[in-house]
Parts: structure tokens; C-alpha cells; sequence
């Protein structure tokens, strides 16, 4: 096994995959590997099966793949559902008894571990997870006293005893991964090192404090409730407001408040409960009170399913809320932008006074990344409300369309928001005159909005006949890809941005021969908003909707079908 | 006489001539007077109805947001800055039929504001509908046999929400209004001010005679700190009470509670971003 | 004065002029002439200026038109929002003190009527409408035994008295109208006789009815509360469970609990409460239960302009909830369409079982019209639901997606619906297959929806080289404005149907050389939807979105500019 | 046994071994089973949650729809045929948290249903952050320093709203939850049905064991027609009472006061569009 490794652990809700997965990656990261894990969920708290996968590579990567080199089986009823996927150079590692007599007839290679055992010679089962983390890195290799100091680090607080325990655990699990002789090959590299481990979610959390968010309330929903869990965690440290809200209108209300008094706030939701906001987004278009809401999608429509992945709220954010208003909506593909644009949506919905939509998915969300420590200095967080005088008026009428955010008791102004159509001075009127300035001046924002739109990003040959057009989550896949692919005629455009759509679309999507859109979702909402916007039409639509993302090798085959 | 919650023009109202409204706007300007506060202090949150209009009349800072809404965009503010003296306003449409749920919740984090609901029973904007608190027989623009729904008891409810104060008044009692107002205003938590008041054109049933014959004050030997007591008179039917009906001051409020304060009293609008310190966070992570 | 007369109606909100209105208006289609009226509100209940405009033709009209030819005064402060309407022509009757002396000075004709003290003559100033009725009446030579049969007949339950007050007050009024000598004269057609006066609200609660619609839950919001008193009215008569909801979201859910147990069920809200039903919306799609929801526009964002008119809705119905699911979307432009298209949307949502939206605005609902009596045997009201067997299932996986829907108690199925992705059977599912199976079968039934869509109409030339395109509310100013062109190169396309788009949408508009779209909101919503099906283009948009609807003039004004 | 509740197939639930949920769908079933209803007759209207998932594992109907909304569907159906007997199920963040608005309201219609409340203090399928009845310093997956805001008291505010019945059950007692189940599906009107029930995955402070040792049940001797006596016992903290809390059922319900059934009883289902007398009524006009 060369150069890209992907292992996969499967088991059920409650066992513990994640805390496997997050002390590998890190082990991996540490010892110069480039990484990527994702996980895949059953909408449950115990039982059923979920699965993680971790890739390990030489190359920096941020894509699902179906290929399984390694699978750890930890529960009866784990291969099932990925039976498919397995090949025969897939590695089987797990308990005897978990593994089905149908994956015994010799297709498979696989390696018994009796981890029952093991465990309970530690001292129970309960250590089942450390001897797999063991076994993780002996099977690459890594230095033992590095994952002992990790061990030591994540267990001292429950005492000496328990601690010992774990390292012999972990010490079992090296020994039999190295006994494995798996003949791993993956090239280092020192750089690696220095890199930084980053799910969605905290790239989101981390994107919100750098934007200089005080204040959060949302209510919880999978799979957006991360963020304010990450903001709580530090809400002392960073003086965040934190709090659950009784339902999501009462989130998106209280945002509004938070914003009116001079906090920077924000909410993190769902699909549905993004759908309950939609009257609270209207009402921040009217006051012109800024909001940030976090949108981390999963498939719809209702309930749909909780813990799985889909773009298909596009629309609705796009459209979202009666009437007609200025809005921007952001869609990161990876967690440096995840970072950057929600940092960035806090500034642009000061500077604006209007909603901005940081547009995720479930799959970004519950991925992590390795990625290269980012320069702050780059961030320049900006409050735009402004000391009020005797005389201020709330909604001036500018040239630009921005009126000047007072925050009450800064300056000697009062500061009068009003959701019915008001006058400059904030107060209801019914003049169809001032109606029309007023709606002109709202609107007029896009115009300064739009012109600092962040631009699609081409990935590939500067030469492209063939384009691939991509937005938020499915960045990664489409980018390795294209990478594989290796074909000077086929470039990726990234979209980070969509909404308003970036100034150099019509540009970059004209250029091309052969124009193929993906999208996680059935009826390819972005691409109906390119064709609205700039008349162009798709050749091919690649679309997924059944909860997961794409896998690598999905795309180059369907690339490959006809590009 | 102007006081400084008067504009220089005096706006013209949106409410019908004889409208219990117009008393429950003087009233609360003048209680704020008579409390010596600044109006660049104090803030109304107010939903959307004719009571919720009250905002609209009165010069000082204000967020006229969402009919049902007015106590999230409350909260909302009085976290970030507790300094300010906050007012949710509002009708009994607006607060205990679409903000039901949020009148609820506000009083079980005994956010320290207060909530003043103009209660005349029926929906006066929309043009007559019953109320949450419509009684029981009456008819209205949509309930033309009348109401037959249980009329929400807004106090019974505060009281076993553990609410940490609760009072009902009556614009027609203009003194009196003014007396509870200033003490919710000057009570620490959650304050529940619900005014009856009539409303001329839909509520023909409710009028001011009505209120004035079916409502009496609680009298000194009352003791409003019994929340048995205080439950007890929230059901009486025969002739309503008025008065302060339940305190209990002893819990933190809301603001108290956050950790965001903890290390740092100043207002979240005085607070810069540390991006160093969240530089830090992710190397850390 | 001829053939075309436009009265307008100004005083304050709880003065009774919509009572003159209603008794005007059926006076004088009982005489036989055309008639239209519209009414434009101040957000409040007493005081503050409202208007009603009551066209008098000899011709069919729907339309608002700027000019006044009579303006009846009835309260102070009762001109200045119309002050632009008036022209040298215009007559100007009213109580002398009402009328500012700004207006006295010659260029306006103006014809002094002592109503207080008539009013008061005949019994106290409550008599005022009656008289201003009579004097109408007078104007017109309506027959008096009629206005005298009006009287008796709408105040018979107040007793004689009263009955006999009103008649001196409406001869008072009567004989005071024809001493004025205005010499009008208006064609009258035996025919109108026969008609109905039918409003915008009126026509889509009557629709409803005939549609089967048996029950009825909404909260409260101007201007789409009417159809819900409507139908509280004829509760007990038709049979109609009517509740009033405690807020949006019981309305929305309670209509599919109702339609899961066998009713025909609607709600009727405007921009604020339809988006706070969004996810309401998306939960109909997955349990696929019919609803059918009358969404009455206003001007938005927010709280907006309550009692106004405007088109700016569109945009959030036609991408409503979260998720992807069929929807249709109706726009009747007059009550004929109001009856037919409501009444219509109850058996395409049953067969179905999908969202289907009534989309109107202030200006239709507030209107009335007089038309031809309605065939109703062309209405074939349908239950869809099926009798159930034993092993029924809920979502049977079908070629045209429409699984049968059963009804608890009827059959011996069990009925199970679920919001979670599901399998056939109603079970939540998370596995892939069934999940895209799922998205398609229910996607799939856009297919025959699309089918079956109402064509686009065509009014004016069939040569068209110029087309105007409207839909909805827009429909009566646009169809008289090409009218009155009568210009061979000129058609009007009215939709209807504004989603799917009807299928002789493409051809329409691909014959014309010039696309003019007329709609009333700022951003040209239709258009872009057009746009992104169709990728045609409009070379000019006649936006409007300052609360009031198009007049005549407007809109001729505007073809005439560049057509 | 399989009863006319199960289903051939025995499906796998979703639930975490140990939990609460097991019994309590055990126990309706088996009192179902004992009141010798017709599942055809039954309607689950859930919500979203572990709670609101027992609808998926009963052999009956359901309408498993959104959170918080069980409720307004559970009117809807009963509303269209008073026939069906309906259950709206679903947690204690279904019901009081997103649904608390409707829960103040479909109390208020006395509408004919049972509404069974899954209290676990806990959000169990979020992964266990609060809920509004979480005990105040519980510490949670969010509110990891501790709940600070005052516990939602369900009993108190389905008596002060004047409920129909009003009772609370624990799941560790399943001969005693039955009963007070047939008994809430016998009850004429509104029936809350409170059932506490330890989540052994995210609430570690409100144990089975916990459960067990503050909660006793209330006797013979207590007159659960007396309101205030009932309040008295919903503000009980020391150990909380289970049992039928309050039972009022004099009122009509909401089915008998629609003027849709005044003449004519059939379901809503069993009627048909008369257009003759539409076109009349268009006529009329
Ligand atoms: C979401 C939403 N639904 C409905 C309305 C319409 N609406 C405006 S005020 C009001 C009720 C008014 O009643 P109340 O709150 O008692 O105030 P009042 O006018 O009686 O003072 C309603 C239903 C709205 N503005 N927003
Ligand atoms: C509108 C909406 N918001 C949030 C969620 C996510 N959600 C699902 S279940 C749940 C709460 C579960 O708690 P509870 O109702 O007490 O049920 P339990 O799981 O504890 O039985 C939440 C918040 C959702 N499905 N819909
Ligand atoms: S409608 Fe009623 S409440 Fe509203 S202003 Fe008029 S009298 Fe007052
Ligand atoms: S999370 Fe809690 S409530 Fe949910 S199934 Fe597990 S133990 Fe039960
Ligand atoms: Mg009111
Ligand atoms: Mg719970």
C-alpha cells in the first residue's frame, strides 16, 4: 500500500469511533502524514452503524473515497452497509465474531484481533478504542513514546491507574498493528507537522471569534449545533453570550437584539430550522439590523435525514424571506475558508446591514482537515456602527444605501429600528413616495456588495475547454479529481461565493466548451441560478441526493463518462 | 408639559379616539420621569399591534420588530448590554397568542426587563379577532357564536413559571398604573405588567365600565410574596384583581448568570476582538 | 361626463365608506352598469385617510385609474394624498369646512354639500354614509324604489325607525345628487343585471368551497384575513371546521392533520405568517399531504406595509421550504380565476399531495368586480384517497410518483405518514437506495403536474410583435391598457399559472420581438423565473413598489414610452 | 406476546439499551391492548425526538411530523373526525421547548387527546443538551457549567391553564403508568400525561435511581379535583408527586363546540362537496 491509504472504522453509535479517530489523525499529522477523516452517521445514540473513514496520504487531500485498504470492524452488523465497497485488497481487522462467515470465503484478507480479550486483560472493555488506536499506529509506524505522551495527556485527569491502563491498552494494539506487517508506504514530510487538525465546525467556531462574535443563540440541530457547543466551551475565555434558545424564531430574534445593543452575533442551524427563520431574516432586511447565520445543510425536505449530507437549502437561502432585500450567502469547500468567510461575514454584515448565509453541510461539518497555520494579521475585524450625535436619524438616505448603525447609549442619539416601512427617522409611514426611496436605498447596497465579491477560484489548466463547476463542500473532491485526472483541457471552478454570484462568472463559465455542474442535491439549484443570472446552460449536470457525499472515484468516473 | 420622552412635534397616533392606549402611553412616560431616567438608557422592544404602536410614540431608543416577537429581541439586547433599561411591549395577541412561547421562556431565565402587555382581549389591528384572553361567549369579527376556548390567565401562568414578578393594572386607573410600573421598573428580573384597557371599536363587551365594575386592588394585608395566595386570587373570576399580585426577587437574572460577564462587566459593544488570542485558540486545537 | 367615470371615496378608517361602496356598487351593476371598485387603506382603524375608487363603465373593467372624475369629501385632511389625481375636470363634493381652502381657488370644480347637517336633520351624523349613498344614486338617476328597497332590506333588523331614518337620509341624499345636473351618461347593458359582485376575497373563500374545503385554521394578517371570516360565516351551513390558530405554524400543521384524516383543508396568511410556515411547507412535501394555502401579499420586507399592495412574494413561494419537492403555484388575476383557480387548487393538491399555492395581493382581495354567473357543473370536485386494504402502504413507489394516499378508518390499512426519509411502508430509512428512490419518485410527479398546466392566456392581437407579460393582480390594468391601445403589434400573455410555467410559455414568447414584463415589485421576480426556464430575455420591466397598484394611465404611459 | 400492536416483524429500535423509552412503549401497547381498542381507531401524532420515535414502533397510524408540531397535527386529525382516538407524543423538548406555544393552546381547546410527554430533563436525540424542565445546575453537552434558568413546570401550567387532566407518570413503574394511561384515554377532554423516564446516555444526574428516590405517588386520600390543593402538589420539590394531578373534565370539548358538526356528525372524510348549494351561495351574494 502506496502513497494513499484509506482505513475505515466501522461500528455502532456510542462505541467511541470519534475518539479513535481524533487521536489518529493527530498522531498521523504529527508524524508528517497529510490526512483527511469523515464520518458517517445513523440518526441514533447507541447501536445502529456509523462509519469514519481516515485517509493518509502524501498529498494534501479533502475527499471521500469508496476504496477501503483497511477496515477495522468493531461490532457485529458493521460491513453491511459498506459490503461495496470493500475489494480484494481490502484488509479486514476486527473480532472474529464480528465478522459475517460470508466475508470468511477467502475474497478478503482477514486479520482476527481479539479485542474482547485484549481489552479485558487491561481491564475491560472499555479499552477497546486505545488498543485500536494502538494498533492504528503500529500498523504506520509511529513513534510509540508520541502516542503515550498523547495517551498520558487525554486520560490524566482520571487518574494514575486509569492512565497506565490505557498505555499498556495502547502499548497491546502497536504491538499487534506492527506484527501486522502491512508494508505501508506513505512519504513524509516534516512541513506537516506544523499543520493544524480542523473540523467544519470548529473552522466555523474559530472563523466567528476571529469576526469578533460576542454572541450566539441558536437551538440544537443536527449536524449545526457544533458551533455554539465550540463557542460555549470558550464563552468565559472570549466573553461570548451564549444561549440556547427555546425555538429557532426566538435564535433569530435575539440575534437581532444582540446586533441592535452593539453585540456581533450569530445563530447556527438546519434546514428546518432555517425554515422557521425565514420571518426573522425578513425582519433584519427591514430594520437593517446585520445577522450571521450559520446554514450546516443535511437532506431534506422535513425531517429528512438528521445525520447525513446534502446542498439542497440553496434555494431557500437565496430566496429567503418575504419580500425583496440585499443579502450575501457564503458556501466554504474547505476549512480555511470556513475560517475566512465566516470571519468574514460578520464584517460584510455590519458593513452592510443585512443577512449573510455561511452555507455548509454535514460532510464539511464532520470532516477534518490538516491544514497550515493561518496568518490572523490578514483579519481585520471591524466594528462599522458609529458614536451618534443629538440629530442622528437611523435609515439616512445615501448614495451608497448605507445607513449609519447607531448603538444605544454610544453618542447622544437615539436609536430607532422599525420593521414596518419607515421614514429616515425610523418611524412607520404609508407614504408611497418614501416606500420607494426607501426599497431603492435597501436594494442599492447590492451594488457595492456585488462589487466586492469574492471570485471563483480556477483550479487546473488555465486552458480549460471542459469546466467543472463546484461550490461549498464537494471542493475538495472535484479539486483531487482533478488532480488525478491530470488532463490539460479540464479545469475546476470553485465557488465560495455564491451569492451574489462573483464578478468573474460569466467570464470564466463563457471560456468554456463544455460546461458540467456538481452538486449535492437533485435538481441543481446553483446551476439554475447561473442560468437565471447569466443565461449560460450546463451540458451535464452531476448530481447525488441520496445523503452522501461524492466520492473520488464517482467523480472521475462520471468526468471520465463524457467531459 | 414636554418631558424627554416627548418629541418636539407630537406625532399623531394610529389609535381610535377614547383608545385605553392613549393613558397607558402617557403613563409610562411620565413613571420614567418621575424615576429620573435618561431615555438614552432605556429601550422599547416592542412586537406589532396597536399597543405595540406604544414604541412608536415615545422618544427614546427602539426596536419595533415582529408581531410576537418583542421578548427574543428583549433578551437579545439586555445580554449584550445590561446597562440599558429594557421594555418589551406589546398586546395580548402579540405576547401570549404568537409569543406565546417566548413569554414562557423569557420568564424562566428571569431576564431582567419588563414586560408590558396591553390586555383589551380581543385583536384590535387586525381588526377584531378573539384574543388569547378573550372570555369565554364573546363574539367577535371571527368567532361569531363566540369564543369558546379557555381564556389564557396570563398571571395564573407567570406565577407557576416562578415568574419573579407579576402585576396587573388597568389604564383606567391612571395613578395606580404608575405606581406599579415604576416598582417593576425598579424591580431586579423579570417583571410582568399586564394592563387591561378597553378597546373601543372591536371590544364591545370589555369596555371601561366592565373592567371598572369587575376589578378591584388587592389591599395591604395582601401578601404577594405567597405564591399560593397569589395563585388563588389569579383565578378569581368574579371581579378580577389588580395590584402586584406575586414577587419573589431572589434569583440571579439572566445577565447575572452569563459567563460572558464574568470576567468583564463592560457592555458587548465596548469589547474589541483579541485575534491574537484566537490565533492562539487554533494553534492550540 | 361619459362612459367612463371614476368615483373616489375619501375619509378616514371607521367612517363606514366601504358600506356606501357595497350598497354603490350593487346599485348600480343592478341598473346595469359595468362596474370596479378598489379600496387603498391606512394601516389603522379609525382616522388616518383611506380611499375607494369606484369605476363606472359602459365596458368590462378591472382596473385602478389615476383619474378622478368625482371626489366625495367626507372627512378634513381627506384630498391631500390624491391631490396629484385631481384635474380641472374633477368634482370635488363635499361639507364646505372639509374641503382646504387651497382647493377653492377656481381650478377645481367643487360642489357644496351641508352632510352634517342633513345627517343630522334626518337623525345624527350616523346617517352621513346613507346619505352619500343617495346622493350617488342620484347622480347616477338610479331608480329610487330600488335604493329604497336596499335601504329596507339592510337595516330591517334594526327595526322601523331606524329603517325609516335611513330612507329620508338616502332621499335627502338622492335629491340633492340630481339637482347637481353632472349629466352623466354611461351606457347601460340589461345584460350586467344578471351579474355578480364578487370581491378578490369573496371569490377565493366561494372557491375554496367548491373545492371541497371543509376546514380552515389561520391566525390573523391583513389583507388575507377576510377568506377565513368568509368561511366562519358559513361554517355551520357548509359544513366548515373553522379555527382560529395561535400563530402560523399550528395553522399550517393542523391543515395536514386535517388532510391526513380525510378533510379538504386550507389556511389563508400573508408574507410574514406564509414565512413562518416554511417548514411547515417542507413537511407537507415529505409526508406528501395536500394543503392548500391562499397567500395574500403585501408590501414586504417584514412588517412591512400592511395594508398595501405588492407582488414580492413570489420569489419565496416558488422556492418555499427547505429541501426539494414539487409545488404548484396559481395567480388569479380576476374573480372568475379567483373561484376556479382556488377551487382547482384543493383537487390538484389532493391528487397530488403537494403544496399547492393561491397567490393574490392586497389590490385583488380588496376589489370587486361584477361578472357573469359561474357554471359550477364544470367543477368536478374529487376525493383522491383511496379505500385501503390490508396491506396498504403509504408511499408505493409508482411510475408517475403519486402514491395512494388512504385516510385512517376507511379501508383496513394502516395510514403512516412520517417526515424522516422512509421507506415504502412510512419507516424511517437511512439507507442511500431507498432515499434516492424516494427523492425521485416524489420529484417525478412534476412531470404530469407540468402536463396538466394551465396555458398562459393571450389578450389583444394574435400578431403581436410587442408582449406584454403580467400575471396575477396585474391582470385588469394590463388587458384594458392594450384596450385601449388597440394597437395591432400589441399583445397582453396573462398568467395564470405562474408555476410550473405553462407549457406555451416558451412559444409565446419567443414569437415576440419586444418583451415588456409589468410587475409589482422591484426586482422583476417573474422575469427571472422566466429567465432561468427559458432563457429569454425581457427588453424592459415596468416595475412598481410603492404599496399601490398600477393605474391605467401608468401602464399606457409606459407602452406608450417604448414599446 | 405479540398484541394487535406489534407488527410481524419485530422492528429494531433506535433507542439506547437501558432507556426509558422501552417501557413506556411497552406499556401502551399493553394498554391499548386492555382498553380493547381497535388500532385501526388509534392515531399517533409524534413529534421528533427518542421519545417521538415510539410512534414508528406501534402497529397502528401515525403522523410522525415535525418537531414541536404534534400537537397541531393531533388537532387537526381529532378536529376532522372526532372518531379517531389521538395521541400526541413526543418528548420534553418536542412538547415544551419548540412546541411550547402549542402545548398553552391545544390546552386551551380542550381538544379530546392524550398527550403523552416522554420527560427525560434532557434533548437525548441532539446528543443531550437541556431541555425546559432540565434541573437547574444540570450540567449538559451545552450548559456545561450548569442549567441556571428556572425548570418548565408542566403540571403547574397545564392546571393554571385550567387543563382537563393533568398527571405524571414514571416510566419505572409500568403497572402505575398504565393505569393512569387508560385513564387519561378514557378522560373525556385534554389529558397531559408527564411520564418521566431516565436517558441513560445524557442524563447522568436524573437517574432511574434518581427517579425512584424523589418521586412518590400521591394517595388515596388527595382530592385531584381541588385546583389549588393540585397546585400545591406541582410546586412539591422535595419529592415530586406522580400520579393523576388535577382531572376537571366539565368542560365540552373541542370537537362538540365546532359548528361544523352541529348538524351533521360525520367525519370530514365522509362528506361531499354540494356545489349546487355553492353556486347558490355565489348567487346570493
Ligand atoms: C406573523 C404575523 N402574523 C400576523 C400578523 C398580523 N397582526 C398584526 S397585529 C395582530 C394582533 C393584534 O392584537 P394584539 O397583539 O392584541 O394588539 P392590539 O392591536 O389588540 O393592541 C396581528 C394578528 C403579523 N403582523 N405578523
Ligand atoms: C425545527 C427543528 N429544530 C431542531 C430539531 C432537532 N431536534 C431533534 S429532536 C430534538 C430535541 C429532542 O429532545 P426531546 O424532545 O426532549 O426528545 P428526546 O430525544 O429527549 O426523547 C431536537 C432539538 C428539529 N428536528 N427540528
Ligand atoms: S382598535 Fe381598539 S385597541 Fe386599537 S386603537 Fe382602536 S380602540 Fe384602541
Ligand atoms: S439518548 Fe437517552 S432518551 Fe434517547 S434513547 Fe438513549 S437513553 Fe433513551
Ligand atoms: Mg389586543
Ligand atoms: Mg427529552
Amino acid at each position: 500500500m502506496k502513497n494513499d491509504i484509506s482505513i475505515v472504522l466501522s461500528g455502532e453509535a456510542g462505541q467511541g469511533i470519534r475518539t479513535v479517530e481524533l487521536l489518529i489523525i493527530r498522531a498521523l499529522k504529527n508524524s508528517g502524514y497529510n490526512i483527511f477523516s469523515t464520518t458517517e452517521l445513523m440518526s441514533r445514540v447507541r447501536g445502529g452503524n456509523n462509519t469514519t473513514e481516515i485517509r493518509v496520504s502524501n498529498k494534501s487531500i479533502q475527499s471521500f473515497v469508496d476504496k477501503i485498504d483497511i477496515l477495522i470492524v468493531l461490532s457485529r452488523n458493521a460491513i453491511y452497509r459498506i459490503e461495496n465497497r470493500l475489494s480484494e485488497n481490502t484488509i479486514i481487522i476486527g473480532e472474529n465474531t464480528f465478522i459475517e462467515d460470508k466475508y470468511k470465503d477467502g475474497q478478503y484478507k482477514i486479520k482476527d484481533i481479539p479485542l474482547s480479550s485484549l481489552a479485558k486483560e487491561v481491564g475491560g472493555l472499555i479499552y477497546s478504542n486505545v488498543i485500536i488506536f494502538g494498533l492504528l499506529s503500529g500498523i504506520f509506524n509511529i513513534n510509540l513514546n508520541l502516542i503515550k505522551e498523547y495517551i498520558s495527556e487525554q486520560f490524566s485527569a482520571k487518574g494514575v491507574n486509569i492512565t497506565e491502563n490505557n498505555i499498556n491498552a495502547v502499548i497491546k494494539g502497536y504491538d499487534y498493528g506492527k506484527n501486522l506487517k502491512l508494508a505501508i508506504q506513505v512519504e513524509k514530510n516534516e512541513e506537516i507537522k506544523k499543520q493544524i487538525i480542523l473540523s467544519g465546525t470548529e473552522s466555523v467556531a474559530i472563523g466567528a471569534l476571529a469576526g469578533g462574535c460576542n454572541f450566539i443563540s441558536a437551538y440544537p440541530m443536527s449536524p449545526s449545533t457544533g458551533v455554539i457547543q465550540f463557542l460555549a466551551k470558550h464563552s468565559e475565555e472570549f466573553g461570548v453570550v451564549v444561549e440556547q434558545a427555546e425555538d429557532e424564531i426566538s435564535a433569530i430574534n435575539m440575534i437581532q437584539g444582540a446586533w441592535y445593543a452593539g453585540a456581533r452575533a450569530m445563530t447556527t442551524t438546519s434546514g428546518g430550522g432555517f425554515a422557521l427563520m425565514q420571518e426573522g431574516i425578513s425582519n433584519a432586511a427591514m430594520v437593517e439590523s446585520p445577522i450571521v447565520i450559520h446554514l450546516a445543510q443535511r437532506p431534506a425536505p422535513s425531517t429528512g435525514l438528521p445525520t447525513k449530507t446534502e446542498q439542497a437549502d440553496l434555494n431557500l437561502a437565496l430566496y429567503t424571506g418575504h419580500g425583496e432585500f440585499p443579502r450575501i450567502i457564503f458556501a466554504p469547500g474547505n476549512v480555511e475558508d470556513g475560517i475566512f468567510l465566516t470571519q468574514k461575514a460578520f464584517n460584510l454584515a455590519d458593513k452592510y446591514q443585512i443577512p449573510v448565509i455561511v452555507l455548509t453541510d454535514q460532510f464539511f461539518i464532520d470532516s477534518y482537515q490538516s491544514i497550515k497555520p493561518i496568518d490572523f494579521s490578514m483579519f481585520k475585524p471591524k466594528n462599522y456602527f458609529i458614536k451618534t450625535d443629538k440629530d442622528y436619524i437611523r435609515y439616512k438616505i445615501t448614495e451608497d444605501g448605507i445607513s449609519p448603525r447607531g448603538v444605544p447609549m454610544y453618542g447622544k442619539g437615539y436609536v430607532r429600528f422599525d420593521s414596518h416601512e419607515h421614514d429616515e427617522g425610523g418611524f412607520i409611514t404609508e407614504d408611497p413616495e418614501i416606500r420607494e426611496k426607501m426599497v431603492d436605498k435597501r436594494l442599492r447596497k447590492m451594488e457595492s456588495i456585488s462589487k466586492e465579491s469574492i471570485d471563483a477560484e480556477i483550479i487546473g489548466s488555465k486552458n480549460y475547454k471542459t469546466l467543472i463547476v463546484g461550490w461549498g463542500s464537494t471542493y475538495g473532491v472535484i479539486k483531487e479529481a482533478v488532480e488525478v485526472l491530470k488532463d490539460d483541457d479540464i479545469a475546476f471552478v470553485y465557488f465560495k461565493q455564491v451569492y451574489p454570484l462573483p464578478n468573474n462568472t460569466q467570464k470564466i463559465l463563457e471560456k468554456a466548451k463544455n460546461r458540467i455542474i456538481v452538486e449535492n442535491n437533485a435538481t441543481s439549484q446553483f446551476g439554475q441560478l447561473i442560468k437565471s443570472q447569466t443565461g449560460l446552460e450546463f451540458n451535464k449536470h452531476i448530481l447525488k441526493y441520496n445523503g452522501m457525499p461524492f466520492s473520488l472515484e464517482e467523480i472521475i468516473e462520471k468526468l471520465k463518462e463524457k467531459k | 408639559m414636554k418631558t424627554n420622552f416627548d418629541f418636539d412635534q407630537i406625532p399623531e397616533t394610529a389609535w381610535c379616539p377614547g383608545c385605553g392606549n392613549f393613558a397607558i402611553l402617557k403613563v409610562i412616560k411620565e413613571a420614567f420621569v418621575e424615576l429620573n431616567i435618561d431615555p438614552m438608557k432605556l429601550v422599547f422592544s416592542a412586537g406589532i399591534g396597536q399597543a405595540a404602536k406604544t414604541s412608536q410614540y415615545i422618544n427614546s431608543n427602539c426596536f419595533n420588530g415582529l408581531h410576537g416577537r418583542a421578548l427574543s429581541v428583549a433578551t437579545g439586547i439586555k445580554a449584550s448590554n445590561p446597562e440599558l433599561i429594557v421594555i418589551a411591549e406589546g398586546g395580548d395577541g402579540d405576547m401570549y397568542g404568537e409569543g406565546g412561547n417566548h413569554f414562557i421562556h423569557a420568564i424562566r431565565r428571569n431576564i431582567d426587563i419588563v414586560n408590558i402587555v396591553h390586555n383589551n382581549m380581543v385583536y384590535g389591528l387586525t381588526l377584531g379577532q378573539a384574543s388569547p384572553t378573550s372570555r369565554k361567549g364573546s363574539k367577535t369579527t371571527l368567532q361569531l357564536d363566540g369564543v369558546f376556548l379557555e381564556p389564557f390567565n396570563p398571571i395564573a401562568v407567570a406565577i407557576s413559571l416562578n415568574a419573579s414578578f407579576v402585576a396587573r393594572a388597568f389604564s383606567g386607573d391612571m395613578k395606580q398604573l404608575k405606581g406599579i410600573l415604576k416598582e417593576a421598573v425598579n424591580h431586579k428580573g423579570y417583571a410582568l405588567v399586564d394592563v387591561f384597557h378597553p378597546c373601543v371599536s372591536f371590544n364591545k363587551i370589555n369596555t371601561f365600565k366592565w373592567f371598572k365594575d369587575n376589578t378591584y386592588y388587592v389591599d395591604e394585608s395582601y401578601d404577594n410574596t405567597d405564591k399560593m395566595a397569589a395563585l388563588e386570587k389569579a383565578f378569581e373570576t368574579d371581579k378580577l384583581p389588580l395590584g402586584i399580585i406575586y414577587k419573589n426577587g431572589k434569583n440571579k437574572t439572566f445577565s447575572e448568570n452569563l459567563k460572558a460577564y464574568k470576567n468583564n462587566k463592560r457592555p458587548l459593544y465596548k469589547r474589541e476582538v483579541n485575534l491574537k488570542k484566537v490565533e492562539k485558540l487554533l494553534l492550540s486545537n
